[in-house]
């Protein structure tokens, strides 16, 4: 594991790798996405309670994952950057956030409009739902404060320390629901003693949430395809003034 | 015998924000001895002085102090270095003897050191003096003051002759002069021509 | 010991010479109370509705404030350089101007809740719960406002983005902190609440040195 | 003239470039604003009773927060001594710096006040007169804080004093800005509260100009 | 002809927080003339300079800009003088170019002028760096770089030489010699022994 991390540091070796893979990615996001609306949307119940409602589900739980998803594996590269200063765990850190920050807007939108008519509300401030949104400002700080600084060692190195600090609202954010009582309903897929949910739903969220996966790797790409490109641009330019 | 030396530098590299600031330096200082870095605006002096001292971190080679790889700036049990640099770290809403009964506590300075130095430097009348009337040559004399109070063996000056006149230069030289006969050490950045004692001159750029 | 005791002592008094935001920031806490009912109308019950929350809010404000400027004008004017070559490490350095932080910041801000809410119309059996919650939730907010006032040195502005960062990050002790007195008013008890709070503030005090001395060195990188 | 909106120029883009406070204290006013019903707890009835009260004490702190370096720091880095050896008077220099600040605080917390007036559940009938009042008010928060923010340059400090010597002297813009909005709601109509208000504007307009460069010299003095 | 004189002083004297800082000084300044202040640290140098730009109020005396009662710091028809002081007025987050456009603007400076001093002091490959990336060194460069391209006629320096390499000040030194030949002024204070054509010497305290 550690030789591939290494292996992959370099950048023009990652910027092959990045070229090869994406193109799978894409197509793996195209894939999962369709099959996954085809499902929610035609392929599965109504639910007894909600009715057509619930099909908002399908994007709102896998928004929501990856939204936290995305979190988690940024604090795996922050103490990467950190701990061994790996250039590679900083460049994808930074290219995650934006990523990252569009999920929790997507759960929070979603979120709002499922809200209206099942809580009658778009908005309370309860704990998941100000968490989340919690999580949105920690996102957004974070675009920011990496973008903050001439230089982009720093800026990462910054975003790391960062985002360790606000991992603290990760299990806030999965236990809220647990521990204080809000009007959002607990989990009922991702927990200990396996999911509680009906198979016909549980494979369009399946699906779906495959598909976000491969979204977000596919952009993560793109991203970094972009990040090391204006990398390469500043360093001639530098080198012009040396 | 490499653990003898104070500082021993191989190979030194240093770049910023992609930019090479200076490379392949080798040096080292001893006790009694003093280094003159000279170069031009932007040779990387400054950077030097702060890559020795911890504040930046080294691209390549090795840095070694009293021959371990320990750094003044994350090194905690006493002061390794007296630091001059550009800024002064002087409060202006505190007198000019809060500011150094702040540092004479933390260094434990004895307060007889404390009123030869000023003596010295003929600081007597401003020891009451809010610090922010002092004038730019009195501020940085007020540096040089703490600088040469503080335990540390080494001194690190950062173009030490900036605003002082010609008497003030010339207290400065033997206040040097007299640190390095009394077995310190100097690394100072100057674009002056200084007559030290025991000195090697390095140019950098 | 002596070093970390001596570094609050000068922090303390450069607060009290008015070299630092922070004596500002507890005016701000004041005047911000006083105008709250003067924005919202009289009505005293709906004073007196909002206090726990209005007090809560104010504080943090306060807090924030005076943060911006925790490290950042030793940073610029050198004497952090100076401090730090001194033999303290820099995690004791934290630690102490977070404690002169607290002491001039977060102290007076507890000490003053009652008056407050006397001034609120805050029925006066809630005081002491809303001074243990300032008493357990200030500690943190300085801690968890260290790293981000840290960051403040690297990038050399401040302001925008130690906003920015901080809020976030401090809302959990916001809410907890007037979560507990409304739960007590409302008779459901703010038990659950003070001890959510108080289990951030061993947490803050492991986690914000490391990452706050982590901030300020990369300000000198 | 061509050199007013230089200056204004500048300095909207030092805001821009992130130099300034000014960005921080928009910030600031949406953040406070979102806090507020995390503070206050959820009740939407009495969120919409405070909604106009809240919103204009949150401008008011934006606009305390971000003056208080108006001029201080281009007093501090010399660049004020440069500006006015240019050959601009200094009282257009505080009013093209008066202008910078309202469009990049004023103007933005007006623009703004609409969505919050959604987040705080203010009832949509009202919305315009939140934004008028905020339209009128907000340019005389930043001339009345001009004279201050120059005062805080002389005195090399600022901070305490500032927040001290602004606060009252704003406080009438505040009382008449969120009286007009409860005027309004209870039905009593808020034309007269905005007479008054659009009253201090031009007062301001021509005082604190002069005051304000008065007190910047005594800085130099 | 006292109208004559650019500046024209008679028994000046300035006094703060009721120290006396100098008294009873006269001159005067023509144009392609230098005025060089000499003087230990903290007699007055900078006072002065101030005091004659209208920062300071003086204390007793008389004061005349080209005949009239008027001061640099309040005169808003055109820049009197050019000013170089300890600050340096240069905002770090901007770009050095950034920095140097809104001078040039509003000294309305043109453009080819604008190229040939950058090209004097060889900043050329420094003009898109942010400005907070620059050495001691090379602020004071691109002070003097401002300064130098302002149209007024008189040029006020406070210790120019600060942080500059040996190169540089020969640069200062040539565009200050200039500067008097084609018609200007310099009032310049300083502890280097300048030459500087057609200059007086005052030395205070
Ligand atoms: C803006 C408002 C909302 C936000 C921020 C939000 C946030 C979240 C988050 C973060 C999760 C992932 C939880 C986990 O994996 O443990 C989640 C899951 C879920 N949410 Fe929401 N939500 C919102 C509104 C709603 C509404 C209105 C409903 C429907 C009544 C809803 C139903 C669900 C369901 C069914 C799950 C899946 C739980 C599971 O099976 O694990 N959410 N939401
Ligand atoms: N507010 C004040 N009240 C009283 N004395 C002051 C005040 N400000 C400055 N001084 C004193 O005035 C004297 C002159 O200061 P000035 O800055 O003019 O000196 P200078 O000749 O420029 O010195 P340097 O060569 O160090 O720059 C100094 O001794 C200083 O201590
Ligand atoms: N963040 C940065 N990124 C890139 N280059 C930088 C950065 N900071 C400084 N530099 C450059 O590094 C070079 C060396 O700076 P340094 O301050 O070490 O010079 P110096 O020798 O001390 O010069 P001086 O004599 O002017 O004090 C300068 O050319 C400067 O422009
Ligand atoms: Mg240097
Ligand atoms: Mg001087």
């Amino acid at each position: 594991m550690k030789n591939i991390f290494n292996f992959l540091a370099n950048p023009s070796r990652f910027r092959i790798f990045a070229k090869n893979v994406y193109p799978f990615s894409l197509i793996g996001m195209f894939i999962f996405i369709f099959i996954g609306l085809w499902f929610s949307l035609y392929n599965s119940p109504p639910d007894y309670q909600q009715g057509e409602t619930v099909r908002i589900m399908y994007v709102h739980v896998p928004a929501a994952w990856m939204a936290m998803m995305v979190y988690l594996s940024m604090t795996i590269m922050s103490i990467f950057s950190l701990v061994w200063r790996h250039p590679l765990a900083d460049i994808l850190s930074k290219c995650s956030a934006p990523i990252g920050a569009m999920f929790t807007l997507i759960a929070l939108v979603t979120g709002s409009i499922w809200g209206k008519p099942t809580w009658g509300t778009w908005w309370v401030w309860d704990a998941r739902l100000t968490s989340v949104f919690i999580l949105f400002l920690i996102y957004m700080g974070h675009i920011a404060l990496v973008r903050a600084f001439e230089d982009e060692y720093k800026g990462a190195r910054a975003g790391a320390i960062l985002t360790l600090f606000g991992a603290f609202n990760l299990p806030i954010i999965k236990f809220s629901v647990d521990w204080w009582n809000t009007l959002h309903q607990p989990a009922s897929v991702i927990k200990l003693d396996g999911p509680s949910i009906h198979i016909d739903m549980m494979v369009p969220l399946v699906l779906m949430a495959f598909g976000f996966l491969f979204f977000y790797f596919s952009f993560l790409l793109i991203n970094v395809q972009t990040e090391l490109n204006h990398r390469k641009l500043k360093k001639l330019f530098i080198k012009k003034l040396n | 015998m490499i653990n003898k030396h104070i500082i021993y530098a191989q190979n030194l590299s240093f770049d910023r924000s992609g930019r090479n600031i200076f490379s392949s330096l080798s040096f080292s200082l001893d006790s009694s001895e003093s280094i003159i870095i000279k170069g031009k605006n932007g040779s990387g002096k400054t950077s030097l002085l702060r890559c020795l001292a911890g504040f930046y971190p080294i691209t390549r080679g090795k840095l070694l102090w009293y021959g371990e790889e320990i750094l003044p700036a994350y090194y905690s049990e006493k002061p390794l270095i007296s630091w001059l640099g550009h800024f002064d770290a002087i409060k202006g809403s505190l007198t000019v003897r809060e500011n150094l009964m702040f540092f004479m506590e933390i260094w434990s300075v004895n307060i007889n050191i404390f009123h030869e130095v000023v003596k010295v430097f003929s600081f007597e009348k401003f020891l009451d003096f809010p610090a922010s009337w002092l004038s730019a040559g009195e501020k940085r004399r007020l540096s040089l003051l703490r600088l040469s109070f503080c335990p540390a063996k080494v001194w690190f000056m950062d173009e030490p002759t900036t605003y002082l006149d010609m008497e003030n230069k010339e207290i400065l030289i033997s206040i040097m002069s007299k640190h390095i006969n009394s077995g310190g050490s100097i690394i100072c950045a100057t674009h002056e021509n200084f007559h030290l004692p025991n000195t090697k001159e390095y140019s950098l750029g | 010991m002596r070093l970390f005791f001596k570094l609050v002592y000068r922090d303390i008094n450069l607060v009290i010479k008015g070299a630092s935001d922070t004596g500002a920031a507890i005016l701000f806490y004041l005047l911000a109370i006083i105008m709250f009912p003067l924005s919202s109308g009289t009505d005293t019950n709906l004073l007196t509705t909002i206090a726990g929350g209005a007090i809560w809010m104010a504080a943090l404000f306060a807090s924030l404030l005076s943060l911006d400027r925790l490290f950042r004008s030793d940073f610029e004017d050198g004497s952090l350089e100076q401090i730090v070559l001194s033999g303290m490490s820099m995690e004791i350095i934290v630690l102490s101007k977070c404690l002169a932080h607290w002491l001039t910041n977060g102290l007076p801000i507890v000490l003053l809740s009652p008056i407050l809410s006397l001034i609120m119309g805050l029925d006066y059996e809630y005081w002491w719960i809303l001074a243990i919650t300032l008493l357990i939730g200030t500690p943190s907010l300085t801690l968890i406002g260290a790293t981000p006032a840290a960051l403040s040195c690297a990038i050399g502005k401040g302001g925008v983005l130690t906003a920015l960062v901080l809020l976030p990050l401090m809302l959990p002790v916001l809410i907890l902190g007037s979560g507990a007195i409304s739960a007590e008013i409302s008779g459901l008890g703010g038990k659950g609440h003070l001890y959510a709070l108080s289990a951030i503030f061993p947490i803050s005090l492991l986690v914000s040195p490391f990452l706050a001395s982590r901030s300020i060195r990369l300000g000198w990188e």
